[in-house]
């Protein structure tokens, strides 16, 4: 395999709070290849968005990477300068926010910010061309009229056009990387399906690399090569997108597959997790997760488990995993390590 | 004394700005200043205020001492080139009577029973009754004489476009900003040595010395008195001082308690150190006397002291006056009107205020003041006073009389109403000395008001400026001027 | 994090308040601490510059400039702070106002400011004085009036785009009266600019209530304001710079006080700021 | 567009009216008799009767005004009572005089103060951030004479470089309009740092940082170009200032605008001149809140220009 | 689930809706045709109902929950509310009623005015409507900041502190804080990771089943839609195309346009594509220049002459099953998805480890 597109090692990103630092990433590891999709999937606020602009070089401030390196086509984004990291930005990594509403700017018009995106790195290339291929990105993501609709403000758009112009413009560069925060959740199936289509036909054509965030599990199946599970700032299982479906090893994985809404199946109640992340800066010792696990023993307490190896792609940062040996063996009968 | 240069153009710079041409309707002396350089009257005042010959080479008076006969000088053009004859000087002063021009000095002329023209050369006046001072008030800006021919040509535009007969003629004028006049060639008499002066404005004082210290400007009058010291040092500028026309007096309202008591005027007198205020903040610049009338002005009583600085003795008289512990009472000041008036009244504040009279200054803007006093129930009020003719008639008819408009003390005294109007008729200026002497003593002793000091006029000019001759009645005179 | 806290935390808002506070309290201790009469001249000693009888030197009537600055602070802070603040209690809940209800109370409300702010200063001024006589009180209403428009038009420009915010939509969906959406969601949105501009104002209406007292209208003579002060140092600006010196300090230090102290409370105020100063 | 500036134009019909009648009313209210301070002070009653006869202040005051009115429709406002020149010509070139220095002012106001806020914001809590700041309030509490007469003393006496006076040249608009810009530029600097801060806290100015817009265009585009709004507001505002109240700056540089005009015909209760010059700065006023108000629309399309 | 009396009374009832935008263009810009994003909307909500809302991008939902609360005006139509007619009501005389219907909006940070604390937020409809005192309100927002999955200590962030997720839970959570009769959810749980999306839906239904709230529930999530309706409408372009009793309009589905969408649903299974097929070139119509006849006829693969030239309408197929198709009766039967294949035996037999430790631990199912 040639080397991969995007490396992290031990990321952390952190925010200054009352409380003290809170990282709302620690220490993760992931690394993303040519022509791939990394699916991440995790609780809300478990810090999918912040990992995201962590890679971007964009965590809001008083938030700021405290430690990692970001090995992206080779050169630490972590340490690149801020120039350097903005020649990057848009041309060969690009983001779809989470928020499109917010995201856009309301006083233009969204075909000059999809064309101003391109303009930063394409300056020679003459306005109507833009605007054409401008157009024809909106086209591409399903918005109807794109000719008129390019010059409609943000606040004229529905919020799935609104995301899908987000999307339009992460795409107008062509990315090596395109990082994907939820950007299909404001969408119908239809055209999120067509969405996705055009994602995946983008990727064959061009190599380029998808990180992408959803709570869709339908969406993390149909997309995804490689998956992982985030729990309070850190990848507690990943594994090629079959594993997770087929062999969940963490007991968070197996909440969340068990919480999954199926529309073939029809249950008065759905499942949750129950419990809530932990406060910021009060992570719980040993294991983040085994204060709401129902597996969870004395000894999760002790240590904070690392990711380990299942399988020669499957990590997962359980003590107990597989579940069902532990399951069947008393509760009683102390750790495995 | 280098050598005096012909040619060159002086650049004044005044506080104000020439308000109109029609020489009928100036009021003020920077108007008077930029028309005074282009007209002239029948008399003239010189530097010092003396009546000398002007347009009227000589004149005479009738026996009835009500007729003057004016012979004029010959050989006279206006600047459009019309001669200047007998006809010309009743047109002018025809034209100041007649109610339909709207002059705000029609008054100037007023004792005038008729006007004559006896031949091209030989004018005649008949005034209702004797008046003495009419060589003084023909002298007057408001009576310069017109060109009839220039002046029914311009029509409404009289008063944007001048004729007249003096060393100076109107080039061009950007109201508001300056006016332009460049030599007469023609003139009657001494040609002027430069080739234009131009009559600019610079309203903020600091600027127009700066100004003038810039080398961007030649000449500049009402110098603030504390600049004097500082400016009279450098070698660049001279400081040029001259006594004026103007008293600076503190009023008290007769009519009105406490001021109704001679012994509370009197203690008001010695409650305030005139030296000091001179001398403090005036940077010096004045001069003290009793008077009113300042004493550059012809028949000034000189004889009468200031009210000498006596504290002790005014908290005596306020207490037999029975204000022991003093009183208290509104002071009207006017401000931005003469050098450091506030600061005055503010000084005369504090030193009234240490015999026990507590003042509330008062200083509305002008207008306001103006209407106050107008009024007659302003009890203390700070004022000045000017003459427009030079000769004490005027002011003192305003304000001694009365009947006068500004006898805003209310004095009325029928002895002193007498005197007024006889020292009007009294033709012979002996007689008419004494009877200004015993007018001014009269009210002196009254003291309706306490004469602050009489103020200099302040000006300043470049060093390479020379013969800038400031008059005694304000006027600047650039005829004989010449830069090195 | 408390407010206070978070106020202390943007370094220069404390000594901003801190200075304010010393002014203020100048202006209450100023009897027992200055140590010259106000009032009292010394004729013979005019215009002398700074020494160690009179720190700033005195004034064209001989006064210690010191010692009228120290009860000039009374006055100036009451007009300045005063004024601005009058002015913008009144024109902000009007532009608001106005922005917010659109149509014809806009309309009408706006041509009226348009009137008030077509006209002249020193007229409204002279009037107000002439009706309700020269008075300290009445030179700040002055300046106040003529202040009003300024802040109107400022918040309704701001309020008109506040006011297409989406939470703005959400508040009126909750059922909220206009009154409580304006005080509690507009004007805190607005609040960080219309602050910057009301501090401004502090310092410009100080010199706007001298301008007044020289027209008779404001605190009268021999009371020290420092506009006054500075005013009357005109004519004198170029041989006794001192006497525009030290009030001039005194303006600006006051300014730059209630500055820091705005931009503290605009870190305060503005939640994504927390932290980072 | 055409429909909102023909009924804006139809509303300044009644705000004229409204502003005429005002000032008629107050200046007549006030002590101080027009015929008193034009004859002066030393005048003698019958000669001030003349000036008021002549001057037409013996009319009933109702009956003045609707002569004012009747022509000052057809373009006359009658003859000033100090200098007995058309009104109309007394203030048409010092408006230009005033238009131009204050266009002058505003825009370096504008750019300077709006730089030096931008920068600001940018350098937030950093020197060059509080140096803006100590500027900015120097200019605010200098008054505009002090101000003045150091620009003269500094580039007219100390380095003979610029004209002090008169406006032949263009260099003699360089010192006045950069007093008279003082305070404008301050306030802009100030209410440019204040909104800016505010907008670069938004989510859109992170999109165009991902975007890879080089910073300044994330500074100029997306924050500088939303947070222009009040800035917009303070500069019409100021503007108006400007051209009514640049007494002082019109003073020390001898500048013959139509400030010093307004405050001296007030204080001479020249009515015709104060009634007409208000009537101009209310045209201006006017014309700057329509355009003003037409940039709001302009700026930020979610406001609807009505 | 209804008694009689709430069957019969519906809570809202709308009209032959309508909402056109910005035809006169705007200050600087050229008139344009009209958008035409909500054009003749009728349905009914029956008290202590769910209807869910589905529907393309940009059909006009958030629309249509705008103009249903008043905070847009609408172009024509009617608005009933219990009955009450509140199209012309003024803004004033709606406010008291606003206390009975709330609204979740589909933007959460937007909605979320970015200088109040979330405790401040949360409390406001409370202060707005005078209801309790402080100690109530504090208590009845820590109560709802559990029920929406956020812990106290969110209470004292702001908005901009907080992920996307848990936005979305503080604008649930406003929106139930008053008890609302009515509550109109544009999405509301988007956002949400599937666990805390569970703990929300069980939420809304708790609070339907205990206060009979009703809802209109916008989302794209059909298996969420499946699992909270009662009724589902299904809109296209500006109008409803289908509208019908979840187990109907699921098991068969009569317009078109709905069966491509339940088509589309992505399958949780690695290796299991949706049917969705990649669309035939038809340019999909813009609610501006709406197509003649049947406007879903230029993507429809059904379309005949008549879909090209005539409007169908709104019409009954079954009970309560309405299609505006004009070949609603003649397509084939529908054929739902075979349920996704038994996950790989290790994942079930874990899931259902998990399931049982969890019923074991909690005492739910
Ligand atoms: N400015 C901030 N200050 C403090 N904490 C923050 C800030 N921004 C985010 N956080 C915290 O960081 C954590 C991670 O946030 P992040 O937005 O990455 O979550 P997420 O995984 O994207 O969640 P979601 O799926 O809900 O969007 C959250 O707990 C959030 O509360
Ligand atoms: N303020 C507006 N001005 C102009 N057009 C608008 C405005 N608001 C909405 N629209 C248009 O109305 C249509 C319907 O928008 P709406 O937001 O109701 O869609 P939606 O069904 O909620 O879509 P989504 O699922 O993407 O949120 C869209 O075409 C949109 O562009
Ligand atoms: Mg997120
Ligand atoms: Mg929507």
């Amino acid at each position: 395999m040639s080397p991969a597109l995007l490396t992290i090692e031990g990321l952390r990103t952190v925010f200054r709070t009352d409380a003290g630092e809170f990282a709302a990433v620690d220490g993760v590891d992931l690394t993303v290849q040519r022509g791939q999709t990394l699916g991440i999937v995790g609780e809300s606020g478990c810090g999918k968005s912040m990992l995201s602009l962590s890679i971007m070089g964009l965590v809001p401030a008083p938030g700021r990477v405290a430690a990692g390196r970001i090995v992206f086509d080779g050169e630490d984004l972590a340490a690149a300068a801020p120039e350097r990291l903005r020649t990057l930005r848009g041309k060969r990594i690009a983001m779809v926010f989470q928020e499109p509403m917010t995201s856009l700017n309301p006083v233009y018009t969204i075909g000059f910010q999809i064309v101003e995106a391109m303009r930063a790195h394409e300056p020679d290339t003459p306005l109507p061309e833009l605007k054409a291929r401008a157009i024809a990105a909106l086209a591409r993501v399903r918005i109807t009229a794109a000719a008129q609709r390019f010059d409609d403000y943000p606040h004229q758009l529905s919020g799935g056009m609104r995301q899908r112009v987000m999307i339009a413009m992460a795409l107008a560069c062509s990315p090596d990387l395109l990082i994907a925060d939820e950007p299909t959740t404001a969408l119908d199936v239809t055209v999120q399906a067509q969405v996705l289509d055009l994602l995946r036909e983008i990727q064959r054509e061009t190599q380029m690399a998808i990180i992408l965030i959803t709570h869709d599990l339908g969406v993390v199946a149909g997309m995804a090569d490689e998956v992982a599970v985030m729990y309070a700032g850190r990848v507690v299982e990943r594994a090629p997108v079959a594993d997770i479906f087929n062999d969940p090893q963490h007991p968070y994985t197996l909440g969340l597959l068990g919480s999954m809404p199926r529309i073939e199946e029809e249950r008065e109640r759905l499942l949750v997790i129950e419990g809530s992340l932990p406060a910021p800066g009060q992570a719980p010792k040993g294991c983040r997760f085994h204060p709401r696990c129902v597996f969870g023993t004395p000894e999760c307490t002790l240590q904070d488990p690392p990711l380990r190896a299942l399988g020669p792609a499957h990590g997962v940062a359980c003590i107990h995993a597989p579940v069902e040996q532990f399951a069947a063996m008393p509760a009683s009968a102390g750790s495995f390590e | 004394q280098p050598k005096p240069r012909n040619g060159g153009t002086l650049v004044y710079a005044a506080g104000s700005a020439t308000q109109t041409l029609d020489p009928q309707f100036i009021t003020d002396v920077t108007t008077f200043r930029a028309v005074g350089s282009m007209y002239e009257a029948l008399t003239r005042q010189d530097e010092e205020g003396r009546i000398v010959p002007g347009l009227a080479l000589s004149w005479t008076l009738s026996p009835d001492k009500r007729t003057w006969t004016f012979k004029l000088r010959p050989g006279v053009t206006f600047h459009d080139g019309s001669p200047f004859d007998a006809q010309a000087v009743k047109f002018s002063y025809d034209r100041l009577l007649n109610p339909a021009t709207g002059s705000p000095r029609r008054s100037t002329l007023e004792m005038v029973e008729s006007t004559a023209v006896v031949d091209d050369l030989t004018f005649r006046l008949t005034t209702k009754e004797p008046f003495a001072p009419l060589l003084s008030q023909l002298s007057a800006y408001n009576v310069y004489i017109l060109s009839p021919s220039f002046v029914q040509k311009q029509g409404a535009n009289f008063s944007k476009a001048a004729s007249g007969t003096g060393p100076f003629k109107l080039q061009s004028w950007q109201p508001g900003e300056k006016l332009t006049v460049v030599r007469n060639d023609k003139y009657w008499g001494e040609k002027a040595r430069l080739d234009a002066v131009v009559f600019s404005v610079v309203p903020e004082d600091s600027a127009r010395t700066l100004l003038l210290l810039s080398g961007q400007a030649d000449v500049i009058s009402e110098l603030p008195y504390v600049m004097v010291k500082k400016l009279g040092a450098l070698d660049a500028v001279r400081v040029v001082r001259k006594p004026g026309y103007r008293t600076i007096y503190l009023g008290m309202n007769m009519n009105v308690a406490p001021f109704n008591d001679l012994r509370v005027r009197q203690a008001v007198g010695y409650a305030i150190n005139k030296p000091a205020l001179v001398q403090g903040v005036l940077s010096g610049i004045g001069s003290l006397g009793g008077s009113l009338e300042a004493a550059s002005i012809e028949g000034s009583a000189k004889e009468l002291q200031p009210y000498p600085y006596d504290p002790v003795k005014a908290k005596k008289l306020l207490a037999e006056a029975g204000f022991p512990n003093g009183f208290s009472t509104d002071f009207m000041v006017p401000t931005g009107r003469y050098n450091m008036d506030r600061q005055v009244g503010e000084a005369i504040q504090g030193q009234l205020a240490a015999v026990g009279i507590k003042a509330n200054i008062q200083s509305p803007e002008f207008g306001a003041y103006l209407a106050a006093l107008n009024k007659g129930k302003v009890p203390m009020f700070m004022s000045g006073k000017g003459s427009p003719t030079g000769d004490m008639d005027f002011t003192q008819t305003l304000m001694s009389h009365s009947a006068g408009k500004m006898n805003y003390w209310g004095i009325k005294d029928p002895e002193v109403d007498k005197l007024v109007l006889q020292q009007r008729t009294a033709v012979d200026p002996k007689e008419r000395h004494r009877l200004l002497a015993e007018l001014q003593a009269k009210v002196y002793q009254q003291e309706p008001h306490v004469t602050l000091y009489y103020e200099d006029q302040v000006s300043a000019t470049r060093s390479n400026v020379h013969d800038v001759k400031v008059y005694v009645n304000e006027f600047i005179d650039f005829s004989k001027a010449w830069k090195a | 994090m408390s407010k206070w806290k978070q106020f202390k935390r943007s370094r220069l808002a404390l000594p901003g308040l801190v200075l304010f506070a010393a002014f203020v309290l100048a202006g209450l201790l100023a009897p027992l601490i200055a140590p010259h009469d106000p009032l009292q001249g010394d004729l013979a000693n005019v215009m002398s510059t700074p020494s160690a009888q009179h720190w700033f030197g005195t004034d064209e009537l001989g006064r210690d400039i010191l010692s009228r600055i120290l009860f000039g602070a009374r006055i100036s802070l009451v007009e300045g702070v005063l004024s601005a603040a009058l002015a913008a209690a009144i024109g902000v809940p009007i532009g608001m106002l106005s922005a917010y209800a659109g149509g014809k109370v806009d309309t009408v409300i706006m041509r009226l400011i348009d009137v008030l702010l077509a006209f002249p200063g020193v007229l409204l001024a002279i009037v107000i004085i002439s009706i309700l006589g020269p008075s300290l009180a009445n030179a700040i209403l002055a300046v106040a009036i003529y202040t009003i428009p300024i802040f109107a038009r400022f918040a309704r420009g701001q309020t008109l785009s506040v006011k297409e915010e989406p939470y703005i939509e959400a508040c009126r969906a909750m059922g909220m009266s206009n009154l409580r959406l304006l005080a509690r969601h507009v004007l805190p949105n607005i609040a960080a600019t219309v602050l910057a501009l009301a501090t401004l104002r502090v310092g410009i209406n100080i010199l706007t209530c001298a301008s007044l007292s020289f027209l008779g209208l404001g605190a009268q003579a021999p009371l020290p304001e420092w506009g006054a002060m500075l005013a009357n140092s005109r004519t004198a600006l170029l041989i006794a710079p001192h006497m525009a010196l030290f009030p001039g300090v005194a303006i600006l230090l006051l300014v730059f006080g209630l500055n820091l102290f705005q931009d503290g409370l605009q870190v305060v105020l503005d939640p994504k700021s927390r932290g980072r100063a | 567009m055409l429909r909102f500036l023909i009924r804006r134009l139809l509303q300044a019909v009644p705000v004229l009216v409204g502003v005429s009648v005002a000032v008629f009313l107050m200046i007549h209210l006030i002590p101080g008799d027009p015929a008193e301070i034009v004859a002066g002070q030393m005048a003698t009653r019958e000669d001030v009767e003349n000036v008021r006869r002549a001057l037409g202040l013996d009319q009933p005051l109702a009956q003045q005004y609707l002569h004012f009115a009747g022509r000052a429709l057809t373009g006359d406002f009658g003859t000033s009572f100090r200098t007995g020149r058309p009104v109309s010509e007394e203030i048409l070139g010092r408006y230009g005089n005033t238009l131009l220095l204050g266009a002058v002012a505003l825009l370096i106001a504008a750019v300077v103060g709006g730089l030096a806020g931008i920068v600001s914001a940018v350098k937030r809590f950093t020197w060059i951030d509080n140096l803006a700041l100590v500027l900015s309030i120097l200019a605010i509490s200098t008054p505009a004479f002090s101000l003045g007469l150091l620009l003269i003393l500094a580039f007219a006496v100390w380095v003979n470089l610029l004209p002090m006076t008169g406006f032949d040249s263009w260099p003699a608009i360089i010192m006045p309009a950069l007093t008279l810009s003082a305070a404008s530029m301050a306030v802009i600097c100030r209410i440019m740092r204040s909104s800016l801060v505010e907008v670069l806290d938004n989510q859109y100015v992170r999109t165009a940082r991902a975007k890879g817009l080089r910073e300044h265009l994330v500074i100029w585009r997306h924050g500088v170009r939303n947070a222009i709004i009040p800035v917009v507001t303070v500069a019409g505002l100021q503007l108006g200032y400007l051209l009514g109240s640049a007494v002082v700056t019109e003073t020390v540089f001898a500048w013959p605008g139509l400030g010093r005009l307004l405050v001296q015909s007030i204080l001479a209760r020249d009515f015709p001149v104060v009634q007409a010059a208000v009537l101009v700065v209310a045209v201006t006023f006017i014309a700057v809140n329509i355009v003003t108000d037409l940039l709001y629309g302009l700026l930020d399309p979610r406001i609807s220009a009505s | 689930m209804f008694d009689a009396d709430g069957r019969s009374k519906p809570l809202l009832e709308v009209e032959g809706l309508v909402r056109h935008f910005g035809s006169a263009g705007g200050l600087f810009k050229p008139a344009r045709a009209p958008v035409r994003a909500v054009d003749g909307v009728s349905f009914a909500v029956m008290r202590g109902e769910t209807l869910a809302l589905v529907g393309e991008s940009g059909s006009g939902k958030s629309t249509t929950a705008r103009l249903v609360l008043r905070l847009i005006d609408s172009s024509a139509g009617r608005i009933r509310f219990d009955g009450q007619d509140i199209t012309d009501l003024s803004q004033r005389a709606l406010r008291p009623l606003r206390q009975r219907m709330q609204m979740v909006f589909q933007d959460p940070f937007a909605s979320l005015d970015p200088r109040l604390k979330v405790r401040q937020t949360l409390e406001e409809p409370l202060i707005v409507h005078g209801m309790g005192n402080a100690a109530e309100r504090r208590a009845r927002v820590d109560e709802l900041l559990g029920l929406v999955g956020l812990s106290q200590h969110h209470a004292d962030r702001y908005t901009h502190e907080f992920s996307g997720g848990q936005r979305q839970r503080v604008g649930i959570a406003r929106a139930l804080m008053l008890h609302p009769d009515l509550v109109v959810c544009d999405e509301p749980v988007s956002a949400l990771d599937v666990s805390i999306q569970a703990q929300v839906v069980n939420l809304l239904k708790d609070l339907q089943a205990r206060l009979r709230l009703t809802y209109l529930f916008i989302a794209h999530d059909l298996a969420v839609v499946k699992h909270m309706a009662d009724r589902v409408a299904v809109m296209y372009l500006g109008q409803l195309v289908e509208i019908a009793p979840k187990h109907s309009l699921f098991a068969n589905p009569r317009h078109p346009y709905t069966r491509m969408l339940l088509d589309a649903i992505p399958r949780p299974q690695p290796g299991e594509p949706s049917r969705h097929q990649a669309q035939a070139a038809g340019e999909v119509a813009s609610p501006a220049s709406a197509p003649a006849g049947c406007r879903f006829h230029p993507r429809c693969p059904f379309a005949i002459d008549r879909c090209r030239v005539e409007e169908p309408v709104l019409e009954p197929t079954e009970a309560g099953h309405m299609a505006a198709c004009h070949r609603k009766n003649e397509l084939a039967p529908w054929e739902a998805a075979a349920p996704a294949a038994a996950s790989g035996s290790v994942a079930a037999l874990r899931l259902a480890l998990y399931a049982k430790r969890k019923a074991a631990s909690t005492g739910t199912v």
